[in-house]
């Protein structure tokens, strides 16, 4: 009884430990989140770009926030998501189509 | 139908039990009497609309209230008739399939019941209250602004209440599938049925929301003075054309995947023999969803997309043939070689063969697009639609009751009567809808409230006019078929010689399902214990507790909240005192929320004893 | 598949590793929330759909680029990014079992989704006051207000969630059968910032450049 | 009751091949007897597609029955257990990769056929046909000749006439099935397609997108004729003035009252004060008396008339013009009538081509 114990202490330990160094890289992308926010508020900001890169540039910085937020932010990435990954991503695809039936096929 | 155990409560006490249930077996029972109902009034309005046409310039009816029949006809068969039914099949029937105790969420479950419930409740009053919805099931933007009254604004709430509880359905039975598989029922073990319930759920999850979205839109610009679709304000009205097809196109096979799962279990029992391709069958159902959910715009190939557009969407469409037809011709090699017994359920089944393949053939043909600039809005797509929906949605309908019948009510459903019922709707079909692919070509656009005389469209409109009324023969031999088999002989647990897990359960099956949770040992678990074992499921868990969620009434209540509010929607542009009725609709449904938020249920236990009790009673 | 059968199971000495996922229940949960958001994506696909659609359709109204200012929006996108970081804090507390801090971390988060929908409701007034910039002036107007507004209400949905959960558990601790609700809710908050990252990017960055 | 069953279906099957035999239904509105480029062009499509499908068909029923005489469970006989067949890859092979190929011989054809019909590139160099669909008309204005007309189109035989449709309302779509297939009549925007007519005559045209109560009384007609005859209706419907109508004492009446009752502040009765792109409240009545139908549907007697000027409502439903003028008298009605009968600025009629 006492053994399970200790071995359910130091197991208790051990996943605290990891759930540390998890954090600490949660800290990290959210570092890198303002990072990137920042980046993309000061390209608009200066207006010396040209519009076609811009646009596209903002986009790429949308979905690496993204990114981080389902995989570190919302633990996408553990073990036994796949089907909510897999649901997000059809998610995703729906979306896109959607998009790409309002914006691009709908104007004259 | 479970008479028995009705006789012995009194009325209020069975009416309570249903306003309370979170069983999924009984919120089926609701959805199939709740669906039967409007797909009775959907049917008369169809009867209504072949009247009309049953010879030129006809007045049976007026032109404002011809537009009205053919709304509601729609809107009804889809959203409250056909979907409903669906649903409860898959709720009666999917959770027995994988070895589950009840759904994710059973009261969820519930509650998507009373929203649909009311929802198509609301959508009917507008009968009523001043005229129903005109502006066709689809109501295109620049229509169902122009339309006056409140029709339309029926048609939102009701809509809208309706679609917020399938979405929910969708959710739940992904849900229930993912996480409540019992030990073994591995993905590629699942059966064909609980497969295409997956798959159409996830249809319904992605499909959905856009409807919602186009609604939320149409209703503030007709509520709230918005310019979304106003075309002086730079609204554009092509927006509500794409959302409602992009949620309109996976609506077609959200009717029709589980139809393809139905079919495939019956081929299989009534053949004696596994599915042909089991794999094949799986990976065309998803590459069926998947494909049509990029085809919306097919609908739309007269709108003016260019010609760009029209040649992918034309191509895509096409594509979709591919893994229909590996379906076809798996169901033909599953009855290949197999012994196959020909009764009312494989009667729907084979008859399904013939009539969907048409109704595909048309499809791959209006796919083409420059053809299409002739089919579309004609008559030709309303043949090909009813084709596809009734010689697959309905045909799978009765099929799955037939077949499923006494798993769901006990009692098995009259061979005689069923056949009597199949001939006169298949004959019906066939009769009020091929004739419709060549009224279409000769000229005559759907919607038509009269055709012109002397414009040679008499001949194929009577036709067609006799055909419904065959269908609805049909229809009503079935109603008596249902009282009559009420009081039948009771069903055995396995009348067919079944393969999968449902009929390892007692008809109807216990309210708890299984005693013990089942052990799946591969593709056709009763089938497999049949042929190799000792013809019982194996337990995957000793004999104990079984936990239980406990029933409530708020499901019942926060639809009726919602129900309320949409009243308040719909008329607080005539009168500033509906927002009352909006407001307290509202607030009374999310106080409910929060209620049943705050307190802790932690549902209840069937004790050990009471389960040992049942089993010695089966086994005697 | 860990099937609780027992009242008591959700009150456990030492809690699992994972809480939120340690019942079938909590299980369920976890899935739903996760396969709502992703009908939720459509949802706000559609719905950007629709603004960029329409964001040229100013009717002679004021344009994005009249109207936008960058320093609120920063503002904004900083308050509830943070909000997600705290979140993230609030569930690494509720993992180690921590009701204190895990309580004090989503009183954070909540703190600043209301100073988020503060800013929001001031720009709103500000357009309306100052510009006459409203959901009927123009198309673009309409699904502005839309998007945004949609985006705004999931916010007080989710303050409103979270106000509740902190009331109702405020006695109980933490244990089996409320954990997998917390999570259930951060998931959700998370996902409404992704939202928001999309909505900055796409409607103020984009809208400012044309 | 087997005997009666086939009896019954042997006649359906018969019904349904006289039907089709027959008449592929009124010549000069089936899209099954093309007389214009994008009705043949359509039609092939639709004879392709139809073969290839059919034989699709064939080949499912067939197995049908080889299934249900070879397999099926005779009256009495006992279950018996079947082999336990999984699948065979190549036999699934075989019916993805035909099926594949098939759509191939549809696809590629649809395309090339997409756009040829979308070329639109000498738009400039063929006559121009600005269409406006209403609550429940057509209004046409033909581009650079200083003319509109409403309910019938003239168009020359054997030209590539281009129409540019909009809608002053809601969704309408154009649809003249004996020359081409239809396009939709858009709120926001113009939308272009070409049609050419093979032979003389007069075409049904119908409204192909439900637009409200009268949708279904939508007509309009297109009038091929000649070349030399296009010319001279348009120079007819040029000169033509309706102030200068040399009448009689009750059509002269007439006259009068039509502006009296204030007919003409929504309806043209002559070009003289054409306007370009001007959108005009009610149908122009130029040719009135040289159209085909009454308000699109109604045959052109004296009768039809009375009953559309007298309750307008009755005929179609919903329509703009039910009570948008004062009540009328029926010796009114006459004289407005009379007035109307002599709006015939040519020789070249709707009549003439029917």
């Amino acid at each position: 009884m006492t053994d399970t114990k200790v071995n359910n202490m130091s197991k208790e330990s051990f996943r605290r430990q990891k759930s540390r160094e998890e954090m600490q890289k949660q800290l990290i992308s959210f570092g890198l989140m303002i990072v990137l926010t920042l980046v993309a508020f000061a390209v608009v900001a200066m207006d010396t770009f040209h519009k076609g890169f811009v646009i596209p540039f903002l986009f790429l910085m949308a979905i690496v926030q993204a990114g981080f937020q389902f995989y570190y932010f919302m633990h996408l990435k553990e073990r036994g998501t796949g089907m909510a990954a897999l649901l997000i991503y059809g998610g995703v695809w729906a979306a896109f189509l959607t998009l790409a039936g309002l914006i691009v096929i709908s104007w004259w | 139908m479970a008479t028995t155990a009705a006789a012995k409560r009194s009325f209020w006490e069975f009416i309570w039990d249903y306003l309370t249930t979170v069983d999924h077996k009984k919120i089926a029972h609701l959805y199939l009497a709740g669906g039967g109902f409007f797909f009775i009034l959907g049917g008369i309005e169809a009867l209504i609309i072949r009247i009309q046409l049953i010879k030129p310039e006809n007045d049976f009816i007026s032109a404002g209230f011809y537009n009205e029949m053919i709304t509601m006809h729609g809107t009804t068969m889809i959203f409250l008739a056909a979907m409903p039914i669906i649903v409860g099949l898959m709720n009666a029937i999917m959770p027995l399939q994988i070895g589950a105790r009840d759904v994710a969420f059973p009261f969820l479950n519930a509650l998507s019941f009373w929203l649909f419930f009311f929802g198509g409740l609301l959508l009917n009053l507008s009968f009523l209250f001043g005229g129903a919805p005109d502006a066709g099931w689809t109501s295109y933007a620049s229509l169902s602004m122009d339309s006056s009254g409140h029709g339309i604004d029926y048609y939102i709430a009701g809509l809208q209440i309706a679609g917020a509880g399938t979405l929910m359905t969708g959710i739940n039975f992904i849900a229930t599938i993912v996480t409540m598989r019992a030990p073994g029922m591995t993905y590629m073990r699942m059966p064909l049925f609980t497969w295409t319930t997956f798959v159409t759920s996830v249809l319904i999850l992605f499909a959905f929301p856009p409807l919602t979205i186009n609604l939320f839109l149409l209703m503030f610009d007709r509520m709230f003075g918005t310019a979304f679709f106003n075309v002086a304000l730079g609204g554009n009205q092509v927006i509500y054309q794409h959302l409602f097809w992009i949620f309109g196109h996976p609506e077609v096979y959200i009717l029709i995947l589980p139809m393809f799962g139905v079919f495939s279990e019956i081929f299989a029992t009534f053949s004696r023999k596994r599915l042909f391709g089991y794999t094949a069958m799986v990976f065309a159902t998803m590459l069926i969803a998947f494909l049509g959910f990029m085809v919306w715009a097919h609908h739309m190939f007269t709108v003016g997309l260019g010609p760009v557009a029209n040649a992918i969407f034309a191509v895509g469409t096409m594509a979709i043939a591919v893994p229909t037809g590996i379906k076809i011709f798996n169901w033909l090699l599953t009855m290949w070689g197999g012994q196959v017994t020909i009764n009312s359920a494989m009667l729907w089944a084979l008859g399904f063969i013939p009539t969907f393949t048409i109704g595909g053939m048309t499809g791959v043909m209006l796919g083409s697009n420059v053809a299409d600039y002739q089919y579309h809005d004609s008559y030709f797509v309303v043949g090909h639609f009813h084709y596809v929906i009734v010689g697959g949605s309905v045909f799978g309908i009765f099929a799955a009751l037939h077949y499923w019948w006494p798993k769901m009510f006990g009692r098995v459903l009259n061979e005689t009567l069923g056949k009597l019922t199949f001939w006169p709707f298949f004959i019906g079909v066939h009769l009020t809808f091929f004739v419709q692919h060549l009224l279409g070509l000769m000229g005559m656009p759907r919607r038509y409230w009269v055709f012109l005389e002397d414009q040679s469209l008499d001949l194929g409109n009577l036709i067609s006019t006799i055909g419904a009324f065959l269908m609805g023969v049909g229809a009503i031999i079935f109603v008596i078929n249902i009282i009559v088999s009420a009081f039948g002989e009771k069903a055995a647990a396995d009348p067919w010689d079944g393969r999968t897990l449902e009929w390892a359960v007692s008809s109807p099956a216990p309210y708890y399902n299984f005693a013990q949770l089942p052990l799946v040992r591969g593709l056709d678990p009763l089938w497999i214990e049949k042929m190799e074992g000792n013809g019982k499921i194996p337990a995957a868990e000793p004999l104990g507790d079984v936990h239980m969620p406990n029933g409530s009434i708020i499901p019942f209540l926060m639809s009726i909240g919602f129900f309320i509010s949409g009243f308040g929607f719909i008329y607080q542009t005539d009168n500033v005192y509906w927002y009352l009725a909006l407001y307290g609709g509202l607030a009374f449904s999310i106080a409910l929320m929060i209620i049943r938020s705050v307190k802790d249920d932690y549902g209840y236990y069937i004790p050990k004893e009471e389960l040992e009790k049942a089993l010695e009673g089966e086994a005697k | 598949m860990a099937q609780v059968h027992d009242h008591s199971e959700l009150f456990p000495e030492v809690m699992p590793p994972e809480p939120e996922k340690a019942t079938l229940e909590g299980k369920n949960k976890f899935f739903g929330i996760w396969f709502f958001l992703g009908g939720e994506t459509v949802l706000f696909a559609s719905l950007f759909g629709v603004y960029l659609a329409l964001k040229n359709s100013t009717a002679g109204g004021p344009s994005s680029q009249e109207l936008f200012g960058l320093g609120l929006v920063f503002i904004m996108t900083m308050l509830l990014l943070t909000s997600s970081l705290t979140s993230v804090y609030a569930m690494y507390h509720m993992r180690n079992n921590d009701f204190k801090k895990m309580y004090l971390w989503l009183g954070i988060t909540g703190l600043l989704g209301i100073g988020f929908l503060a800013c929001e409701i001031y720009e709103f007034a500000h357009y309306i006051t100052d510009y006459g910039f409203t959901f009927r002036s123009s198309a673009f107007g309409s699904a502005f207000y839309a998007l945004v507004g949609f985006h705004g209400g999931h916010v007080l949905f989710g303050i409103c969630w979270l106000t509740t959960l902190l009331i109702r558990n405020a006695k109980r601790g933490l244990n089996l059968y409320n954990a997998p609700k917390f999570n259930t809710f951060s998931i959700y908050w998370h996902f409404i910032d992704v939202v928001w990252v999309f909505i900055f990017s796409v409607v103020y960055l984009m809208g400012k450049v044309g | 009751m087997k005997d009666w069953l086939s009896k019954f279906r042997a006649l359906v099957l018969f019904g349904i091949v006289a039907l089709v035999l027959s008449a592929c239904g009124r010549e000069n509105l089936t899209a099954l007897d093309p007389k214009g480029y994008g009705a043949e062009v359509s039609l092939k499509l639709i004879l392709l597609t139809t073969i290839v499908m059919t034989s699709v068909f064939l080949v499912v029923i067939i197995l049908l029955i080889i299934v249900l005489v070879r397999f099926r469970r005779k009256k009495g006989e006992p279950l018996k257990n079947v082999p336990q067949v999984e699948g065979s890859k190549t036999l699934e092979a075989i019916w993805t990769i035909i099926p594949i190929i098939l759509v191939g011989i549809m696809a590629v054809p649809t395309v090339v056929a997409t756009f040829q019909l979308a070329d639109t590139s000498d738009k400039d160099e063929h006559i121009n046909i600005n269409v406006t669909g209403y609550q429940y008309w057509w209004h046409f204005e033909y581009e650079n000749e200083e003319i509109a007309t409403s309910q019938d189109m003239y168009i020359p035989v054997n030209k590539k006439v281009y129409v540019n449709l909009i809608s002053n309302d809601v969704l309408h779509s154009f649809w003249v099935p004996s020359i081409s297939g239809k396009l939709d009549v858009n709120p926001e925007n113009v939308n272009t397609m070409f049609i050419q007519a093979y032979e003389e005559g007069v075409y049904f045209g119908k409204c192909a997108e439900l637009c409200g109560p009268s949708h279904s009384l939508m007509d309009f007609k297109v009038v091929v004729v000649s070349e030399e005859e296009y010319e001279q209706w348009v120079n007819d419907m040029k000169s033509f003035n309706s102030q200068e109508l040399e009448l009689d004492a009750v059509a002269a009446e007439g006259r009068d009252l039509f502006e009296e009752k204030g007919c003409v502040a929504c309806h043209a009765t002559d070009s003289q004060n054409f306007v370009p792109g001007q959108k005009p409240i009610g149908p122009d009545l130029t040719q009135f008396a040289d159209r085909s139908r009454i308000a699109g549907i109604l045959h052109p007697t004296e009768e039809n008339l009375y009953k559309w000027l007298k309750d307008p409502e009755s005929v179609k439903p919903g329509n703009k013009m039910t009570g948008a003028y004062p009540e009328l008298s029926d010796e009114e009605i006459e004289k407005i009538s009379a007035y109307l009968m002599q709006l015939s600025p040519s020789e070249v009629t709707a009549a003439s081509k029917e």
